[in-house]
Parts: structure tokens; C-alpha cells; sequence
């Protein structure tokens, strides 16, 4: 079975995050830059003078596709790595993948990831 | 003979620096486009672009058809260079022509600012073409060429009222007028036909780019020096040089070069640390938007009295005119004008505080290099261009709107008048918020 | 079970919709800068004094991980503030998560929403 | 059944896969800008005088929602298109959407894709 | 001894002028580097810059080792300042040496427009050598030196046809040799072995950044005042100046100093009209980039009869050169040329057009400040110009093909020219659509 | 009489020529906050625009109210142009004061550079007073005013050492004390209290915009002009003009105005050879980065011997400048310095170079209009500028270190400057890496 791990984290922290990974031998992650908005309450800037309050925040995405296996630990590194303990540490999400298809061979499966 | 072979070769100086100067002018209009673009969102940026490409293209053609002759006071000044090269003294009122043609475009790109990211690019078109043509051009000749304000001795050496004021007023009025950007208030609230300000809660629309909105600023600060400087030789060497000798041409230089310069530079640097200053007693931190506008609005309010203050007191005035601005800023939030980038506490306040300090001075320091200044003279100066404006504001802005040209639609505003107006966005490739 | 809604919407409505979320009291979000193509034509660009066709149009995707419950309110919400009735108005995607976990104290499922 | 299918390409592929989609008559698509890290080793870049190299590469994330029916097609449509042979040509991955919702008409399910 | 003295003194201030116009010649390679840049994919934008500091770099070693001494067509000016001061009459070589410089790199730094995003920057070394080395110091020394156009009474005052026509040529000739970027066209259409047009579909590249390219025209729009104003002492003070009296000097100043500046301001003026209006008359809208790229045209075009034609004609003249930008790039476009950055529709087209304007003003206006103007000669220069050009580029550019240097590889196109060629993105931050 | 006048007249051509080259050295800032802005990260990058607002708004104040009257050793010159105009030479105390402002706000913009992304903001308002007021204006005295190394006939034409190599090893040991940025080394090493160095694995930190680099780089160029060559008049004019006869004054004049121009090109143009070069050499690539800075080494280079070497030696020294910049941010590197954005290899090394070249080439050409250059004086105000520099650079940033202003916390390190420092992002709608 293959898995797709989400995480949100902060973005100073992808690369603490990756170097643990690779440790690990992960198979290859896609980042995608995301504003996100959770407990966080924002923060304060001004313009011109004036302060207003903007309510997203940067942050990453990291998604992982591994096979069943491998899920627990990568969720427990990233935990690890990527946790202040601050509001604002974000989730990871774990969801089913149905298939996997490498382009470069059109292998199907498993061993796409 | 030496003395008039002097006073030629003075002259032919006198028009290199003309040159040289203007051309600085002139490159303030960059400065325009880069301070205004950057304080706007990106959507709307290359359409600040346009606006200043509008003032080269259109408002050169009308100050060279008729408004420079209305400035000058002189009908056979209409489309210069045309007539005989011999019925015109040819290197003064050339010079004249360019360096206030420089000036003619600078005021009339302020008002650009205040309505910015709603304002239609048709309304701007014949905004300029009227602007260029009567608005500025009148009040030019009623305080500078041979109106009465001059001849009851106001001074306005380069332009702090005629130019900035004049200017920042005229930008105030179009942003009440034209009303605030959608969903900048929560609510709007109509004063009469004309006057729409907003109301409630008050949201901050950042920018896109300070890195461009400083270069605009440094930009403007170094052509400032063509201003201010520049403007030495206009005032006391362009209309009487057929009687000035060349001693005499050279007791002004060396009298008021020194002194513009010196104080162009304090009073610049004054604006600086007070919105620096300002920005960290209001809000804890120093901002660079208002740093920024802070050497901007130093360099307009020492124009007025630019070689008759001494440089402590330019440092003051800077100082004075760049704290307000955070205070400015606020001020019309709260009214609920919507002055998109700020010009009013840069163009408006420190115009205003400028023509009216150099009547300070007066009482400081009466005559200076055979100049005197008079508070009376200076207020009543002040009086007129704020009642001339005001009248002319609302004749154009308030036709604007009665025609229709004052606003783009919703849809338009929301798109950004870039792609609305120009069917070109500023950055095609750029991921943008 | 924990499902994951993913609304793509024009750009100028995400304020309404957040607005609208708060209301109903969601957990957070996650906001994509996306570009779109479907029914919607494109739009007409000059460069340089020649037309051309945009075929990519921005849009938004929001990223909302919520329990089971919370799924239809929400995707309501989304809908009502987001429609303007024209083609370019965006789709909105319900799928599965298999597992919640929030970084900063390390706890999973529902509650880690 | 409703199928969410995300690949993960070249970014300089991207105009080769959507004009030979439109000969299969996908119903939309959503592009995000993203960067990977997989079996391909990064680039070499130089800052001031001085090389290092750049671990994440840009990648463009197209994903497509379609019923069951035309997944196969079009993932095949993809793999062929995006491919070069060499490493780095990215990854295909299907997987469920339970739900999907046409905002400007509020249509569920396989006829809002 | 007054006359000795007074001479002199204007000498100095002659230098002084040229310092600061040269400066601002030489900063013309800012405007290039962004008004190109700016149109480019961001991919390809740091290559862009490179290229101008090449033109610095290796442009300014050539004319100096030889460049100049071809151009002024005196052997004892190369690797000038080496020799005994004594020899060299300092002052007035120095000053043509240095602004002569300019216009060469800016020259030089056009054709590197219309081969963008594809040319191999190893090509462009050697093509900055030979072009600085030869093909534009020769031509300079038929129209301008001693050759024999300058002997007919050719006038290309501050250069539209030797300056800008001939790299504007070199630019057209240079793309359809090298042949259209990558993926611009469906198929491609090979005339012979050398040309290489494209066929079929054509796509629009849109640049990254309008912001950039008008910082790029903003700053050649001032420059340009360095460009034709300071093309006033050259030409008339320089050679001759050891008989120049004084006061032929201040007459000859006094005559051009006003004419040069006012036309300057108005063709630029009218060029951004021009190109305005033609956007909104084709595309129903003004676009920026066109609007830009006429203020160029404006300028470009004038530079030819900057002290001969009058403010209106230069206007008119200004208007004809922008409202063709848009109709340009259609045709191209059609004929399958890639221009990557529209250099033609700037400086090909205009500098045409500008050249041959000055013969209509001949037309009309016989003679100006005791300068004739024959449509005869003017044409006749125009098609030396042209003949020399083709030869000289199809030479070049065809050489380079032959070896091997005209282009990168396919995958470095796809790539971009940044980190193919210097392993440095242009924002290494951003992220890019 | 015709003397006096000749001489005034001259007097008023040097006052515009210095506020033009003035305005350029002040435009500097511009270059600086652009070059520097666009090499670090961006979340830095409104706080480096923040700096150069810095040195204009107090920078100013200070060199106005004692720095001048320390840097020419007259009290009487603090808060110039409050006394009584009568008692000083208004037309060259003033100039002076101008244009010496301008050099030392560069100077102090320089050590800006290489403790970018992490020193405190209010940490370098206290080093602007302090390097304005006292640093930069004392050793300016020592050089140029009156001090020693002047007398023992000390070249150091337009600033290499008292400038550049002055705020470059500033810059050098305030990195070495401020110690590298957060994650720049994987192991931190200290060297007493006082240094803190880098060590182990050594990461690259791209900065951001290599366009808004180049800008800066471009604007430094043209910059430059005014720098070296505005230096003519104040070295050879300004102090003894009351002797000075107009003759002797054009004498000046016509001997260094073409040599400095011609000079300035030349290095220039070497200095982006050599870099080009040299980053080829090194990585098989000509990187931009080290192209840019390579242009701004060969200008600062020059500066010293301007007005003394010969065109060819100049570009020269220029290639071998530009060379070593990527060996210098190799080195700097191995030893674990965090130079942010380069400063040392265009300031320090490069300044360094120059002053001793100056004598190198007084071993090849002894004297030149009248100026004499020996290998042991210039070798002697390099060491002694080595000296008082290491002090005062110690004192100052130990200071710092000592009372906690030298660095901002890590997690405003990490957050940025820009949101830690003025709660302003620079692209508030950019998505970034
Ligand atoms: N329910 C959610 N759905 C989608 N994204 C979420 C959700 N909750 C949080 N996030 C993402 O995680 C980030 C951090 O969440 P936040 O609630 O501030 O932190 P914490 O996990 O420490 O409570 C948010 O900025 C948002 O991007
Ligand atoms: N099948 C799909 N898969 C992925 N994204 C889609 C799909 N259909 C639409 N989209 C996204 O929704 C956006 C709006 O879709 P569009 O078809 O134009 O609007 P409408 O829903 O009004 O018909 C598109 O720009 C695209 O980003
Ligand atoms: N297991 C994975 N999870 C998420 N993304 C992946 C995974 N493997 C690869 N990718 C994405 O695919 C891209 C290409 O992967 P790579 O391994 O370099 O190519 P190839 O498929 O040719 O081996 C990566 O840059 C990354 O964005």
C-alpha cells in the first residue's frame, strides 16, 4: 500500500527536517510554499505608518509518497525535527494512495515510489 | 567687451546647467513611477507606469502648444522654437521653456498617487492635458513669472507651494472625491454629490515592493538637487539677463549656490530621521515607507525658502515635516480619505509647512543676500493657493465624475488596472499572493 | 474520520470566505497559490503590441482537514461565498485522511484537527 | 467513482501534456508551482565566485480530478508526454476523492469534475 | 590674451560637459540591461547583464587598443595615454576619445536585443570584439571622421543611422541568421544555409518583468539628453578647435544648445504619443511595452537632425516612430523573425526613419544655423549604410553560425542562458510561474 | 581685472561641477543599498535600504554638526552656515564640506555590507554617529586635510585607502567580531572574547535579486565618474584657491580632467575583465556576481592613483582586482568570515591594491604634471591606515559585542530584519522560495 504524508511546517525548519530524512533513505519529497492559517493568530506589520495584522503565515507543505512501512517513522521524524513547541508547529495529514507511476520507467506501484 | 564676453560665457554655462538640471527634473518622473508602483499592488503597478508615460507624452505637447504661454504670460510663446530663431532671446527663454516644463510634469504627477488603483487611464489622460495646460500654468505665472504674488514679494524659490502644494491639494480633493478603493472601508459615507469618504473599519492595502518604492525615493532625492538647485539661475539670471552683468550674475551664483545646496542636502536628511523618529514614537519601530516619504517630504518643503533659511533650520523643518507623516497617514484613515500612497502627508503637509516656514525665517532672519521674507505675504500666498486650487479640483474631479471618467468599474478594480486597462501585468511570471 | 476538503477559488474571494469560516469556528487552513484550467476561456494579453491567450488563470486552493462532521457546513460555506455564477468559479474536493497529527504536542487523529 | 490524479513534472513539459490532453477532453486541471527533491542529485550553482549545489529542483504539480473511467487514459497520456528518460522526470499518484463539488452551480459528484 | 583666455575657459568647460554627458552615455548600458532584461523570460535575465558588462569590459579594452584609432582614422590613437601627453592635443582627443566610447558600447549593446534567450554569451565575446575592433569605428570614420559621407555633407548629428540604424540592422540580420528561440514558432523555415525564419503558429514569450524594462526606459530616456545634447560640442568644437575663437564657440553653443534639448524633449515626447495612440488604434488598449519602447524610438530618431529640424517636425517625427512599434512586431512576427526584445521596431525602424527625416526637413527648411540638409545625400548615406551593414553582419553572424557559436544547445535554451551559461539565477528566491 | 573675473568665473564652474559630482557621490547610497540589497536574502533586504536611510538622515547631522569641522581641523567649521556668511570662503568651504559629506557616507555604507542579515539596527545608528563623527572625519584630517601624511607628500587622489580601505577593513573585523550568521558554519570558533569565527562545513546563503545587485552595481559605475573625477578640483583648487590664478587653475584642470576620466574607464573596464576571468577560471563560468563587484574593485582601485597612472597600467590593476574577488571569497570562507555580501574583496582588497599601485607606479613614471609618487610613502599611510583603522574598528565593534547591540536574537535572525527590525516584508505579494 502506498501513503501520501502532508506536513505543514515552518519554513525554517525544512531543512533540519530533510537532513533527518535522509537518514532515513526517503525516496524523494515534493515542497510546495503555502500561507497557512490555524491557532496562530498572525502577526503585526505596518505599512506606512500604520500597523494592520496579516493573518496568514508563511509555511511549507512536504509531500512524501511511501509505501506503508515507512510511514511511522518518517511522521516521527518530522515531528521531531520540525516541533518547537510554540503555536504554529503545524500537522501532517496521512492519506491512501491508490497508485504510483514513476514517468522516467512507467513502473506502476510499489516500487514507482 | 570683456564684460560681455564674460557674460556670454556665463551664459552659455548657465545653459549646461540648465540642461543638466533639467534633465534631472525630467528623471523625477522615474522617481514617480517607481515611488507610486511600488505602493501599489502589483496588479495596478504598470498602470502607474502609463500614468507617467501619459505626462511625458501628452503633457509635453500642451505645455509646448499653449501652456508655457499661459505660464510666461507671453501668447507668442505658444509652440516655441516654430517662430523666427531671432524674435526670441533664444538661450533664456529656452531654458526657461525646459527646466519649467520639468516642473510643469512633476506637479502634475502628485495627484497621481493619491488616486491611485481605481482612477481611469482616459480620466488621467485628460487630468494631464488640462492640469499641464491650465491648472498649473496660471497659478505659475500668478506666483512666478509676473503675477501679483510676486510682485508683492512672495517667495517661493522652487516651488514648495507652486509645485508640491499645488499639487498634494489638487491630490487630496480627487482622492475625496473619486472615493475610496473597494473594500478599503467597510462602509462608505457620501458627502453631497461630490465627496464620498469611507467609513467603519478602515483595512491596509500593502504594497508590492519596497526595494522599487526606495528606488523611486533615491531617485527623487538625487534629482532634487537639479530642483532645488537648478532653480538658482531660473529665478535671479533668466528674465533680467539682458541688464545683469556678468559680476552681478556671478554675486547671485556665489551667494545662492552654496546655500541651496547646503540646505537642499540638510533638510533631506532632516525628513529622514524625523519619520524615522516619528515611525518608532508611534508604532515602536522605524518603517521605511515612511522613512522614505520622510526625505521626500524634507525636500519639498525647503524648496520654498531654499536659499534664504539657514541649514539648521532646514534640519528642523525636515525633521518636522517627515515625524507628521505616520500622523498624516493615520489622520485620513480616520477622516476616511483614501490616499492610495501617501502623497498628501509628502506633498501636501510638507508643501504647506515649507511655504509657510520661509515667512518663519523671516521673523528669524528678515533679508538674506538682498532678500527679504514676510509672514504676511507668505500666509496670504498660501490663502490664494488653497482657494485657486480648491476651485479647480473640483471643477475637474467633480466633471470627472459627473461624466463618468473618475472610476474604473468593480470588475476592473478587482482584475487591476493593469490587465483592465493595459491588458499587460507587471510581472507575467511571477507567483503573486 | 478526519477528511480533507479542497476548494479552488478565484483569488478575490478568499477574504469572504474566510470571513464566513470563522463563523463555524474551523481549525485552519492552508492556502496554495494555484493556476486553473477548465471551462473557463483564458484571457487576452498584449506583449509588445500583440495579443495572445492566457490559458492558466489564478486561482486559489484552500486546504481545510476537519472531522467527518464538520465536512457538509463547511463545503456550504465555501460555496455560498465563493460563487459569483460565471464559468471560472472553481470546484471544491472531499477525500479521506487516514491520520491527523499536530507537530508541536505530537497528538493524532480527530483531535490533532 | 471520482479519481485525483497529481503528477508531478518538468516544468518545461507542461505545454506538451495540456495540448495532448485536450485531445482527450480532460475536464480541468490545476497547476502549482512546486520544488522536488527524488534519485536526481540537484545542480551546481555559483554565488559570488563560489559553487554550491541546489538540492530542490523546480517541478511543476498538475493535478486532475476525473471520474474512474478516464484515469487510465490520461495517466498514460502524461507518462508519455513528460518523459525524457532521464532521472528527474517525476511521479504520477492517483487516489481518491470521495466528493466533488462545481461551485458556481452547487453539482455533486461525478458530474461537478 | 582676453580672447586665449576666454577660449580656454570654455575648453575646460567643454571637457567638463562631456564628462558629464559621456557619464551619462556610458550609463546607457544600465537602460539596455534592464529595458532588455526586463522583456526577457526570467531565466535568461542575469546573461542579459552580463552581456553589457561584457560590452564594458572587452569593448572598452578594444577601443581603446585600436577602436578608436580606426575611427578617428589616426594610428597614433591607439592604446591612447600611453604615448607623451606632449604629442597629443589632451584635452580635446581625450574628450572625443571618451564620448566617442560611449556611443560605441551603446551601439554594440543593441544587437544583443534581438538574439536574446538563445545566443551563446562565448559568441557574444567575440562579437563584441569585432564590432567595437571594426565594423562600427569604420563607419563611424566614413560618416563621422574624415570619410567621405561627412565630405558630401552627410549629417547624422548624434548618430541615428551610425549609431543606431547600423546596430539596429546588425540586430535584424543577427536574428534571422541565428533563427527564432526555441518552441516560438511551430516549424521553421531555412532560406539558404544562413537564414533560418519561422513558419506556421507563432507564440507570444512574454518578458518577467514590465517594472525592470521601464527602469531600463527611464534611464535611456535621460541619458539620451548626455546622448544628443553632448553630441553639440563634439561636432562643432572639437576638430577645429585650435581656430575656434571664442566667440565662435559661444555662437556655435548658443545656436545648438537650445535647438538639440527641445527637440530632444519633443520627439520623445511624440514617440510615447506615437506609441500610445498605435497600441490603442491596433489593440484597442495602450500597452506598456510599446509606449516604452517609443519614448526609445522617439529619441533614436531625432538624434540624426537633433539641431536642424524644428520642435513641431520633431514632435510629428516622434509620433510616425511609435505608432509603427506595434505594426513592426506584427510583421516580424509574420516573416517569422524573432526579435526577442523589439529591438528593430526601436532602433532600425526609427533610426530610418530619423536619418532620412532630416533630409525632408532639407525639404522644407533649407538651411539652419548655416547647416544644409539635401534629401540626395542623406538617402545615399542611408543606403551605404545599409549595404555595409548587411555585408559586415552577414559576415559575423555567419561566421559564428559556421563554427558553431550562434547558439546554445536545446537543452540550455530550455534550461536558460542564466545557469546554463553562468550557474546563477537571476532571483534566487522567487518562485517563477 | 580680466584675471579676477577669468577667476570667478572658473570659481562658479567649479561650484556647479561640485554639486553635480556631489549629487552622484551622495546618488552612491542608491548604488550601495541596491548592491547590497540585492544580495542577501529577502527577508533582509528593506533593512539594508533602512542603513543607507541612516547615513543620510544622521550621517548628516553629524558631519554637519562637528565631523567636517574635525575632518578640515577648523572648529569654527561646526554647524557650517550658522555663522555670520562674511567670515568663511562661502564658495569653497562650502564645496568642501559637500562633497566631502558625500565621500563619507560612502565610506561608512561600506562596513554595512559584511555584517548584513544579522547586526541590530539600533547597533548601527550608535556606528554611524560614531564612524561620521569621529572614525572616518580623523583619518580623513591625517590623509588629506593637513595632517602628516599629507605633508610627507602621501597620494591618495580620490580615496582608495581613506575610503575605501578604511571602511573596507571595518568592514573585515566588525564580520570577524559580530561572528557569521545563524547556520552560515556548522561549528562556531572563537578566538578570545572578542572574535568569533566559522568552522567546519561552510553553506552558501544566495541572496535574492541579482537584478536589483546589478542595478546597484551600474549606479556605482556612473557614480564613480563623479567620485574620482569631482576629486580634480577639491585636491588642486580648493585650498590654495586664493593664490590660484585662472591660468594656473585651467593649467590644473586641462592636465587631470582627461587623465581621471580616461583612468576611471580603463579600471573600470579591467576590473570586469579580470572578474569575468577569474571567475571563469575558477569555475568554468563568469559568474555575475563576481562580474558586478568586479567593476565596482577596478573603481576603487583607481581612485588612489587617478590622476597619476597611466591608462594602460589602470586597466591592468583593474584585471587584478576584479581577478582575486572569487580567491577572496574563498579564502574569507576557509577562514570562517562571514562576509554577507562580498565587501571585502571590492573594498578592502581592492583599496588596498590601489594605494600601493599608486607607488608601484612611481617606480615606472616619477613624476607627472607636476606629482611625484614613492613606493615607501605610500606604503607607510597603508600601514598607518592599517593601524588606526584595526583600533578604531575594535573599539567600536568590541563596544558593541560588550553591551549586547552587535547582533539581533536568533529568532529575529531567522524571521528576517525586515519584519524583527520595521515590521515591513520587502514584497509583501511575492510568494518566496
Ligand atoms: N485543519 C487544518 N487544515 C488545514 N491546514 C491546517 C489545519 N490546521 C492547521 N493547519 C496548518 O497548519 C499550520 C499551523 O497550524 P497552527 O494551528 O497555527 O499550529 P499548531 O499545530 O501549533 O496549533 C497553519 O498555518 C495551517 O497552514
Ligand atoms: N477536473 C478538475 N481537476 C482539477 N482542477 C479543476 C478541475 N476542474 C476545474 N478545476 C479547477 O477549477 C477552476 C475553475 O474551473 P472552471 O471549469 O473554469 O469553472 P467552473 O467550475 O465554473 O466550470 C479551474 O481553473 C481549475 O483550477
Ligand atoms: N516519494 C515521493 N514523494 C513525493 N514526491 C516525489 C517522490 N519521489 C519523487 N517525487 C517528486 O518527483 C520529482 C522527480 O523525482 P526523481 O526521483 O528525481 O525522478 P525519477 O522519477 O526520474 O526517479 C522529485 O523532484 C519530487 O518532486
Amino acid at each position: 500500500m502506498v501513503k501520501k504524508i502532508e506536513a505543514i511546517i515552518r519554513p525554517e525548519k525544512i531543512n533540519f527536517v530533510k537532513a533527518s530524512l535522509e537518514g532515513l533513505g526517503y525516496p524523494g519529497m515534493t515542497v510546495t510554499e503555502v500561507k497557512g492559517h490555524g491557532s496562530q493568530k498572525g502577526i503585526t506589520e505596518i505599512w506606512r505608518g500604520r500597523c494592520f495584522k496579516v493573518e496568514f503565515l508563511q509555511k511549507l507543505k512536504i509531500e512524501i509518497v511511501v509505501t506503508d512501512a515507512d510511514v511511522k517513522e518518517i511522521v516521527q521524524t518530522i515531528v521531531r525535527e520540525a516541533r518547537t513547541g510554540s503555536i504554529g508547529d503545524g500537522k501532517i495529514f496521512v492519506s491512501n494512495v491508490e497508485n504510483a507511476v514513476r514517468i522516467r520507467t512507467g513502473e506502476q506501484g510499489d516500487s514507482a515510489v | 567687451m570683456v564684460e560681455v564676453l564674460a557674460r556670454d560665457i556665463l551664459l552659455i554655462v548657465y545653459m549646461l546647467w540648465l540642461i543638466t538640471t533639467g534633465a534631472l527634473v525630467f528623471f523625477m518622473q522615474a522617481g514617480f513611477a517607481f515611488l507610486e508602483g511600488g505602493q501599489v499592488r502589483s496588479k495596478n503597478s504598470t498602470h502607474v507606469y502609463m500614468k507617467m508615460c501619459t505626462n511625458i507624452g501628452i503633457g509635453t505637447l500642451v505645455w509646448w502648444l499653449w501652456g508655457y504661454a499661459i505660464f510666461s504670460g507671453n501668447w507668442n510663446y505658444c509652440l516655441l522654437g516654430v517662430q523666427d530663431p531671432a524674435s526670441v532671446d533664444w538661450l533664456n527663454t529656452f531654458g526657461h521653456w525646459y527646466t519649467m516644463w520639468g516642473f510643469c510634469i512633476v506637479s502634475c504627477a502628485i495627484a497621481s498617487g493619491s488616486i491611485s488603483e481605481r482612477f481611469s487611464f482616459s480620466g488621467y489622460i485628460i487630468y494631464v492635458i488640462l492640469y499641464c495646460g491650465f491648472m498649473y500654468p496660471f497659478f505659475g505665472w500668478l506666483a512666478w513669472s509676473a503675477g501679483p504674488l510676486l510682485q508683492w514679494g512672495y517667495i517661493d524659490y522652487a516651488g514648495s507651494v507652486v509645485v508640491h502644494f499645488h499639487g498634494g491639494l489638487t491630490a487630496l480633493l480627487a482622492a475625496m472625491i473619486v472615493g475610496p478603493r473597494l473594500g478599503k472601508y467597510s462602509k462608505l459615507k457620501k458627502c453631497g454629490w461630490l465627496f464620498e469618504f469611507g467609513a467603519g473599519e478602515c483595512k491596509t492595502y500593502p504594497g508590492h515592493n519596497v526595494a522599487q518604492m526606495m528606488l523611486g525615493v533615491f531617485i527623487l532625492c538625487v534629482c532634487f538637487y537639479g530642483f532645488n538647485v537648478g532653480s538658482v539661475l531660473i529665478g535671479s539670471l533668466c528674465e533680467p539677463s539682458t541688464e545683469a552683468t556678468a559680476r552681478r550674475m556671478i554675486e547671485i551664483l556665489a551667494a545662492d549656490l552654496p546655500t541651496t545646496t547646503l540646505n537642499t542636502t540638510m533638510c533631506m536628511a532632516g525628513g529622514v530621521f524625523g519619520a524615522m523618529f516619528g515611525g518608532w514614537l508611534i508604532n515602536g519601530k522605524s518603517d521605511p515607507l515612511s522613512t522614505g516619504n520622510g526625505a521626500i517630504a524634507g525636500l519639498v518643503a525647503i524648496c520654498s525658502g531654499v536659499a534664504f533659511v539657514h541649514p539648521g533650520f532646514a534640519y528642523i523643518l525636515g525633521v518636522a515635516c517627515g515625524a507628521i507623516i505616520p500622523l498624516v497617514v493615520k489622520s485620513l484613515d480616520k477622516i476616511g480619505i483614501d490616499d492610495a500612497v501617501g502623497t498628501c502627508g509628502v506633498h501636501c503637509t510638507a508643501g504647506a509647512i515649507g511655504g509657510l516656514a520661509t515667512g518663519v525665517m523671516g521673523l528669524i532672519r528678515n533679508t538674506y543676500h538682498g532678500v527679504t521674507s514676510s509672514m504676511g505675504v507668505q500666509t496670504l500666498g498660501f490663502i490664494i493657493c488653497i482657494g485657486y486650487t480648491a476651485i479647480c479640483a473640483i471643477i475637474l474631479f467633480g466633471g470627472f465624475k459627473a461624466v463618468g471618467l473618475a472610476r474604473v468599474t468593480e470588475g476592473e478594480e478587482t482584475t487591476g488596472l493593469d490587465l483592465a486597462e493595459h491588458k499587460t501585468p507587471t510581472y507575467p511570471e511571477f507567483v503573486i499572493r
